[in-house]
Parts: C-alpha cells; structure tokens; sequence
C-alpha cells in the first residue's frame, strides 16, 4: 500500500501526466495552442506502431506461453461483457436515453491504447516486467464491444440499427488504429529482437517524449471538449465516468488471475478493462448509432475517464495487478 | 465566351459517412466531386474542431459537386434519405460551366 | 424534391480574427457555420502562403454559412463594421436547402 | 447593406498547373483569389486522394476568385485553353459583396 | 577577438545556418520546396518544449540564485523599453508611418525563440553554461513589447488602439507558444534530472538536427518574403533591420552587467534582448494594429534582423556577454 | 548466390519490406488506415536530408577520387538513355499510346530516393561500404530522363510539348526533392564528420525507423493505386513493370564495372538505373505531357517496380553489384 501511494505520487509528477494536465490547464484558459490534426495522427501512430511492434518482439523474445489463448479469449469476453454492465449502470442511475446509453457502453467495453501505452511506460520505469501478447489483446479488445452495443440497441426496440451490415463490420474491424496496433504486432513478432534493435532508436528510445507530446494533445482535446459539454455531463454521469473503469478494472484483475498472468501482465489486462476507447469507438459510433450525442460519450471517455485513469487509475491497476498476477 | 446553367452542390457530411455518401453520388452518376477539409464548426451539436483530434467522430468535410439539373433531382432525394440522421447539411447554388459534356 | 431559398455566405477572414467573427456569427443569430482552411492566396496586401508559416499572421481561412435571409441583413451591417478595418472579403450568394427549418 | 453584384470564380485545377493558372489570373487583372486545398476526388481520370502522396501530379486544390464580371469576359477564353489539356473544371455563380471597388 | 572570429567562422559553418542558408537560396531560386505548416508548427512546438523543459530542470539542479528575480525583471524592463528606442529611431531615419513603426517596435522589443535556441545550441557546443532561468525570461519577455507599441499609438491620436481589452490581452498572454514555453519550463523544474532522463531521448538528442530542419523551414518563409515584399524595404529599413538587434544587445549585456549573470548568460540576454519576434507579436499586432503592414513588419523580423543573428548576431553577442557576464 | 539468397530472404523478413507489406495489404483490404500528407511529406523530406547529408560526409571523409566524374557522368548517360530503351520495348511490346509511353519512359529512367535509402540500409546492415557520391549521382539522375522523354514525343510529331520552356526546365530542376538531396549533400560535405556528430541522434540513429514508417505510407499509397488502376495495367504493362528495372540494373552494373566503382557503389548505381521516379517525373509529366495517364505511369513506378525492388530486386542489385564492383 505504500508502495502503491508512492507509485501514485511519483505517476502525478512524472512527466506524461504534467504534460497532460498542461494541456487541460490551456485548453481551459482558452489558449490558442493546439496541435495540427496532422501531427496529432503521425504520434497516435507512432505510439500504435511502437507498442505493436514490442508487444509482438516481446512474443518473440519470450515464447509464447500456455496463457496466451485464455488472456486472449478473456479480453475478448471482457469487452464484450462490460458494455452490458455499464448499459445497466447507465440506465439505472443516470436516466441517459438508451441510444446514448449504448453509444457509452461500447467505449467502455473497448479500450484505449494510448491509456495502455501510459501503463508500459509506468510499469517500464518501475521496472515490472509484462507478456507482450497483451498487445494482441488489447486489439481483439477494441470491437466486441461495438456488437455488444448494438445487440443491446436491437434488443431495445427490434429495429434493426444503421448498417449493421457485413460492410459496417469491415469499417469497424479494419480501422487504421486496429491494422497497425496488429499488424505492427505481427511484424514484431517475425523480425524479433534482431529487427528491434535495427529500428530501436526510433521505436524504443523516444517512446516517453512522444508520449508526453501527445499527451499534451489529449489534454488540450479533453479540455476543450470538456468546457464545450461541462453543462451535459450531470453528476450522476460524472460518477459513472469515474466507477465504470474501477468495475472494469476489477473485473479485468479476476480474469487477470483466473489466467494466471504474471502482475504487470495483469496490470495490465486490468488498465485495458478499465479504459475507455477515444478512437475506433466513436467512429463506428457515428455510423452504427448516429442518434447518439458525441458529446456525451466523447467528454466521458476523453474528459472525465482518461484523465482519471492516467493519473489515479494507473497505480490502483498496478495495485490490483500485483495483487491478481502471480 | 458561350456558358452552360448547371448546379453547384456542396454538402458538409461527417467523416464517417464520406465514404457512403460518395458512393451514392457515384450510383447517382454524376461524373465527378472534391472533397475539401473543414477545419472547425458549430451547429445544433455544437462546436468542434479538428485540431489535434484522431478521430474521425465529431468531424465534418464538406464534398462539392457540379452536376447537371437532371442528375441533381434523384440525387437530392436520396441524399436527404441518407443524411437524415446524420450530421451536416446539403445546399445547391446555380452555375456556368464551359465544357457541358462533362456533366 | 422541394427546397428552400437561403444565403450562403462565404467569409475569407484573417487567421487572428477567425474567432472574433465567429462570435458575432453566434451572437448574430446563425444556426451554424463551418470553417475551411485556405493554402495561399494573393490580393492588395501582397501574396501569402501558409505553408512553413507558424503564425497566424497574414495568414487566412474561409468560413461559409448558410443562413436565412432574414439574419444575413442585419449581419452584414456588423461584419462590414468588424472587417473593414482588417484583410478579407465577404461575398453571398442564393443556394437552396432541403430543411428550411434548420437555418 | 447595399450590396454590388459580383462573379465568383471556383476552377479545381491540377497542383502542378495551379502556378501556371494563377499567374493567368493575374494577367488578366484579378484583385486577388484564394487556393484551397482539396483532399480527394473523383472525375473522368479516376478517383485521387492526397494522404499519404508526396508528389503533387494527379493532386488537385481549388481556386476561388471573386471577380467582376468585365474581368471574367476575358478571362474564361484563357482559362480554359490553359486547362483543356489537363484534368479540372472551372465553374461560375453569381455572388453580391460589400465593397464593390475592390474587384 | 580571435576567439570570437573563430566562433563566427564555426558558426557560419554548422548545419543550422548551413540549413537556413538552403532554405533561404531555395526560396530566391523559386523552388517549390516547402515544408507543410503542420509539420512547421510541430518543429517549432518541439523546441519550445525541449527549450522551455531543459530550462526548467538546470533550475532544478541548480537551484534559483539570488539573481533570478533581477534577471527576470531586468528581461521585462528591456523588453518594455527597446520598442521606444527602436520607434523614435524609425521615425527619425525610415519615413515610416507611426502604426508602421509602432508594430515593427513590439517585434523588436519581443523576442524570438528559435534565434534563443540557436544560440543556446552554439553555446553548448562551445562548453559554455548558462542559467536555466533565461527561458523563463525569455518567455517573459514576449509581451511587455506590445504594451509599449500599444502605448506609443494611444500617445499618438488619442484614439483607442483597436480592442485594447481585457479580451485581447488574455489573447497575447495565452499564445500557445508562450503557454508551451512557460508550462515545458514549469515541469522541468518539478521534474527535474530524473524526468529529463526519461524523456532524453526526445529532447536533448536530436535537438540539434531538429533545430536545422526547422531553419531549412525558417529560411525557405524568409526567402519568401524578402522576394514578395523587397520593394517595401527602402535602405534607411535594411539599416534598422541590422542596427536595432545591436542597439537591443548591447543594452541587454548592460544589463547583464547589472544583474551579473554568468557569460552564457548573459550572452543569451543579450540574444533575447537583440532578436524580434516572429510568431506571438505579428498575430497580436493583427488584431491590435490592423492597419500596420505584415509585409513591413514580417520582412524585417524574419527576412532581415533574423538572418542576420542567426549568422553574424549570436557570435557578436556571446563576445558581449563574455564582456558583460561575471 | 548462396549469399544472395540469403540476403534474400533477410531482406523479406527485415522491417521495412514488412511494413510496405503491411501499408499495401491494409490497402488492398480497404482499411481506412492512413499517413496524412504533410507527414508523409516530412518523412520524404527527412530521408531525402538524411541520405543527401550522410553522403556528403562520406566525401568529406574519403574525399574525392579520379571515378567521381566519371560516376556522375554515367548516372547522367544511364538517366537519358534508358527512356529510349523503356520507350522501345513499351512501343513494341505493350501497345501503349505513344505519349503514354514517353511518360512511363521517363519515369525509368529518372530514380527513386527511397529504393536507393532502402538500399543502403540493406547495405549498411550487410555492413557493405559505398561511395558518398553516389547520392549526388543519384540528385543528378533525376531530371535528364524528362528530356529524353521530350526528345522522343518531339521526334513523334514535330509538335512542341505543352511549355519546354525554360520556365518548364527551372520548375523540374527546381523541384524540392532535388534541392533538399543536394542541398544537403553539399552540407553534409562542408560540414565533414564534425557536423554529422552533431545531427547523428536526428539523421543517422532513427533513419531505419524512419524509412520503416514512410514505407508503411508507400504500401498504402502503391496498394491504392493498384486498387484503382488495376484495369489499366495488362498483362505485357505488367511484365514491363518487373523487366524494365532488370534491364536497367544490367545497364547500372555494367556501367560500374567500365567505372570501377567498389561492389557498394556498383550495387547502388544499379540500384539507381533500376529504379524509377515517384516524385519529381509525375509532377512533371503533369506540366510536360499532360495527356499521358497518371494511372498508368504511377501505377507502373509506385505499383510494381517499386515493390519488385524493394523485396527482390535489392538484392539482385547487390549481387550485380558483387559482380562488377571492383
Ligand atoms: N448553417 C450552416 N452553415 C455552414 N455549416 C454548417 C451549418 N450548420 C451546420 N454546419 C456544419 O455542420 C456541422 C454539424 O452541424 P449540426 O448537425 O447542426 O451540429 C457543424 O459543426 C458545421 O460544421
Ligand atoms: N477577389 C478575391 N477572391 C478571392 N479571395 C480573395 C480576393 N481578394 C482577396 N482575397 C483573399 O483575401 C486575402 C487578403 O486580401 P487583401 O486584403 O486584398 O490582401 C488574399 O490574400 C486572398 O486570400
Ligand atoms: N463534377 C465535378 N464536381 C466537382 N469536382 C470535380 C468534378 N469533376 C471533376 N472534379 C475534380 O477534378 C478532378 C479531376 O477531374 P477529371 O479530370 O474529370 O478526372 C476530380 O478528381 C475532382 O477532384
Ligand atoms: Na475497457
Ligand atoms: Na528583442
Ligand atoms: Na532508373
């Protein structure tokens, strides 16, 4: 528990999470910093392209273990299952609509990479140790949700929702974000430790600074959405933005320990439960769901549980992680 | 220099509809459209912006076409049927052209 | 399919002004408006181009609004007041909308 | 507001040739225009798309002018035989503006 | 003397002027090279964050010496004072109409940051040390310039500048640039050594090659703009634009002097106080000043005064801070 | 040739092979995956600066020997009359439009900057040395294959081209990609070792990586037009598309060879010949013969030569070049 207070100390005043917070300070201050579009998709990219790349070494490095399938098949059940629960939540205690309601629960049975990527970075500096195929799960984990979503929607009012079509399903399974997490993943794997080092001084060594560069962007982004929707997000819906990821997390732990992971590989089986998706979510969103508000889902996953789980967040899922992971 | 009365539409659609709505254009036949940026808004959703945004959510582009009355008609109709629970809006303007043909 | 006559106004504004004509836009009245990014142009303060640039200085964007003719009136009044004294041209032209009641 | 009638000029011109048409622009004795870019497209040479491209051939950007109509008269003939030989099209509304000695 | 010849062959012979010198040729020469804004924009963000952060955490080790509060008044106080040295001299030798010379004032009284890196860049190939605190200063003095320009109008005609509000100083005062400087500077100081470790990589070691690619940019817009508006610039101009970064740093080594800042040091105060402004100031002269001419205003900040400290400036004032510093 | 395949196959499963397979397979799949283009813009910029400066360095070091002008001179020779060759067989063979075919001609035999970046990559990893003056061969390469073009559609119907003016010359001369690769050639050059130490964590440590993500962009780029182009591209076009860059690589080895050029060099100036233009020649080609398809000579240069080159033809390049390199 000390050990815990401290990781959570020294995570507030580490360097990606001021970053973030500065960002958040300006956009509030109505700043004009902003980050070009352009740029904004080169570093989400790099961060997707880097994480791919040494989850899918780490595979090679290590081998793969007998965990590799049930840690897969968990991810995929988890975020399958969460969207309900937090449909439920959402239904019961905050009175949202129910279109909105299942436009929320698939980004929380979803998961958020760049959340993922703050994690390695945390449990790198404090030298914990993870399987790399978490990365491979935390692919699988970005679209189950989206079928849960609309399952739910469908079985609202037996209308069918917009294009649920096998097209829709390509779109949502083959977003730019997923193809290079996992293809990125892939190559890792097949080049291993002898192609890492050839590409380490970009992939590894600048990972924390552009992670910090686009933090700064999520904050400005988070702020800025924050201070256009502060008037929609009513208190009950701020605490669900709050409880819904520690649910996920603890459920992300049991499973984490029903596999068997080791405690950063539980860590972070839990942060990816526990996260909400920013990216391929809201997207597909738009065109299974489009009487969905994005203002809702986007301010509660970008302004109220990013945030939360970059600074909070983290430590309490390396706690949990350490206390599930073997 | 001889000019032709065609029409000028230009539709602000939302990121992830571009692709279905050019697609209509197309089975509509009309013989060509541009796709241009569109840097922030605001409308009855509210105000947004793409600067530092990854997400095609929440973003619009706007597609202009030139095309002629009579492919205009059907199209409207359908673009209408499409958007309707969409984001964006649709407006049509008069125009010359040079080269009728090609519309 | 039946459409309705509106104005579609088409504002070439200064990048450090953009947000001061986009508050009148709001106080004015206007259901929405979207922003559209200019590369370069020319006109009699010289040519510009915004590529390499990284101030807003000099540099412009384009915001087209379709609006009702009954908002656009008064409106100009008060973009000619706010514009006369910086670079950029305001021009407005007759389109046809398919939902009257949005603008 | 008093408003004086005017042309708009909007000709979605090549990257490679957009030098060649804006010097034809002010040849012709245009007070100014405005280049903006275009992100994708499709006509009768096929469909295009600038991300991830780094040369500018099959790219096109479009260049707005407003113009008065004595100016547009002349001008038209030399714009389209410059861009007959290359992929584009050039169209014309009619628009009002505020400050009439400006074009 | 000999040593400082040396420093300016060296310098007229490292890849950042080298690099700008390209740009500038490519430009006269009317290549259509060009470096996208975005990824303009990205440069210059990179080496406000890496400045503003490496500033911070020297305060952190260093610790903040009883000089800190003079250097940064004394940084305020030149940036207040050179726009009325450099308006009365415009209006005694150029001709130049007051709104004119007023804006052009502000950008001389501000400073530039990329003139500042360049110059820190020099120093550190030279082994030389400076106090952390001059970004600090250095972000400080980016604004008190405009109030001056703003003074020097209202003196004039008694009509109010145009939207001297309280609006439009939150405007100037929340630049992004000044806000990335200032809020990088802040968290290198929290931070410290052990969160610049972490982030190294991407600030500290390619910042030098950034730094060029970012000149090449530099010299491309200011070969631009002599081209466009080399008419506007009559010879009594061309003389300010040479003689005012002198005026501005020899007063800023005088008060060097005073402060007693370390020869690194005060060679950067020295910098700052000779440099003008070329991303903050020309936006608020925009809105403050619209009827002054960018064309006059952006060619001698960029197309003159810069290249001209880029190349022969920072040598001459490093000399002067060896001269003025403890 | 047991060493051949072997780099063969090294070659196949090395990063960058991978992540254009990677670019081009999301292509082909229709994710919406893409590089904005100002990124891609600055990764080509980067890699043009990085290889012109390394090169430069090289000469510095090595400084210059009696086969510099005569390798400059071959790379212009073989630049200006493989058009003929290419124009030949497309005439005979392809049944291609006379202007379709001058086009494509010029295409092959101007070259690609990132065949050649991808070659010394492999070549550095293979830890084979070169000559640095190859890059300014390959800068020089660039443009003379455009005149033969014009020559040839000349020669058709003693009809001027649309504008061989001398505006139409500065323009491809000029053209941005040159400049930088120059440019930074003679930086490089001027500056020596010295200069390099200080930009190598920027251009030489994260290069591989670099080209990684710019071949990622390639993939998609290449896929697309494929997608779109497929129809146009017969059979014969097809076998053109993977004959020509061999003929022409037979022609830059044995050009080597009369040169003398170490088995590095030899591999790179086949490598040259081999390889057609992506940049500099559509654009021009646009001004030039604006009749000629781009669907047909980008999908031939980006569609399938490039990735022939890239997978198998490098390594054939390297054997020729072991063959005639001294
Ligand atoms: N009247 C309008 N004129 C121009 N653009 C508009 C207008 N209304 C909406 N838009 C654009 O369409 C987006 C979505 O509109 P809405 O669906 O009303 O929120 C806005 O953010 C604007 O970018
Ligand atoms: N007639 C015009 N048509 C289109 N854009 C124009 C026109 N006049 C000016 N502009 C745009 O407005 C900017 C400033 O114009 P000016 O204030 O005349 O220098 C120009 O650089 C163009 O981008
Ligand atoms: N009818 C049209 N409306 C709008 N843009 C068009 C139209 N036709 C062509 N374009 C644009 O011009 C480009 C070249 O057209 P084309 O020469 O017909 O291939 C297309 O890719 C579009 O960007
Ligand atoms: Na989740
Ligand atoms: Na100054
Ligand atoms: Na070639």
């Amino acid at each position: 528990m000390g050990d815990i207070l401290n990781l959570a100390g020294t995570n507030l005043l580490a360097p990606p999470v001021l970053f973030f917070a500065l960002g958040f300070a300006a956009s509030f201050a109505r700043s004009d910093l902003e980050v070009p579009q352009a740029v904004a998709k080169a570093l989400s990219l790099y961060l997707l392209l880097a994480i791919g790349f040494k989850g899918g070494v780490a595979v090679a490095s290590h081998g793969i273990d007998a965990r590799l399938a049930a840690t897969l098949a968990s991810g995929v059940i988890l975020s399958a299952l969460i969207p309900f629960i937090a449909f439920g939540s959402l239904r019961a205690f905050t009175g949202l609509p129910r279109v909105d309601a299942a436009a929320v629960a698939a980004h929380y049975g979803s998961i958020s990479v760049v959340t993922f990527a703050a994690a390695t970075s945390v449990l790198t500096s404090a030298g914990i140790d993870y399987e790399g195929y978490l990365v491979a799960t935390a692919a699988l984990m970005e679209t189950p949700a989206i079928m849960s979503a609309l399952l739910l929607m469908r079985g609202a009012n037996g209308k069918e929702a917009n294009g649920t079509s096998g097209e829709l399903w390509r779109e949502i399974a083959l977003n730019g974000s997923i193809v290079v997490l996992t293809g990125a993943f892939v190559i890792g794997w097949i080049t291993g430790p002898k192609g890492l080092a050839e590409v380490s001084a970009f992939i590894v060594d600048p990972f924390k600074g552009v992670l910090c560069l686009f933090l700064l962007d999520m904050g400005l982004v988070a702020g800025r959405g924050m201070r256009q929707s502060a008037r929609d997000l009513t208190p009950p819906l701020f605490a669900f933005g709050i409880a819904m990821p520690l649910i996920g997390g603890v459920l992300g732990a049991f499973a984490s320990y029903l596999v068997g992971l080791s405690p950063g590989g539980a860590a972070l089986l839990t942060t990816l439960a526990a996260s909400a998706s920013y990216i391929a979510v809201p997207a597909a969103m738009r065109l299974a769901l489009p009487e969905a508000r994005p203002s809702i889902y986007l301010s509660l996953s970008l302004g109220i549980t990013f945030p939360f789980n970059l600074t909070l967040g983290i430590p309490i899922y390396i706690l949990l992680g350490n206390i599930a992971g073997g | 220099m001889q000019t032709y009365p065609k029409k000028r539409l230009e539709a602000f659609v939302e990121m992830p509809v571009l692709h279905r709505f050019t697609k209509l254009l197309e089975a509509e036949g009309v013989t060509g459209y541009s796709v241009m940026p569109v840097v922030s808004g605001s409308g009855s959703d509210g105000d947004w912006s793409r600067e530092g945004s990854v997400t095609g959510a929440g973003q619009m582009v706007a597609v202009v076409c030139i095309l002629s009355e009579e492919t205009l008609e059907p199209l409207l109709d359908k673009a209408f049927a499409m958007l309707s629970r969409h984001m964006g809006i649709v407006s049509v303007c008069d125009c010359e052209v040079l080269r009728p043909d090609r519309f």
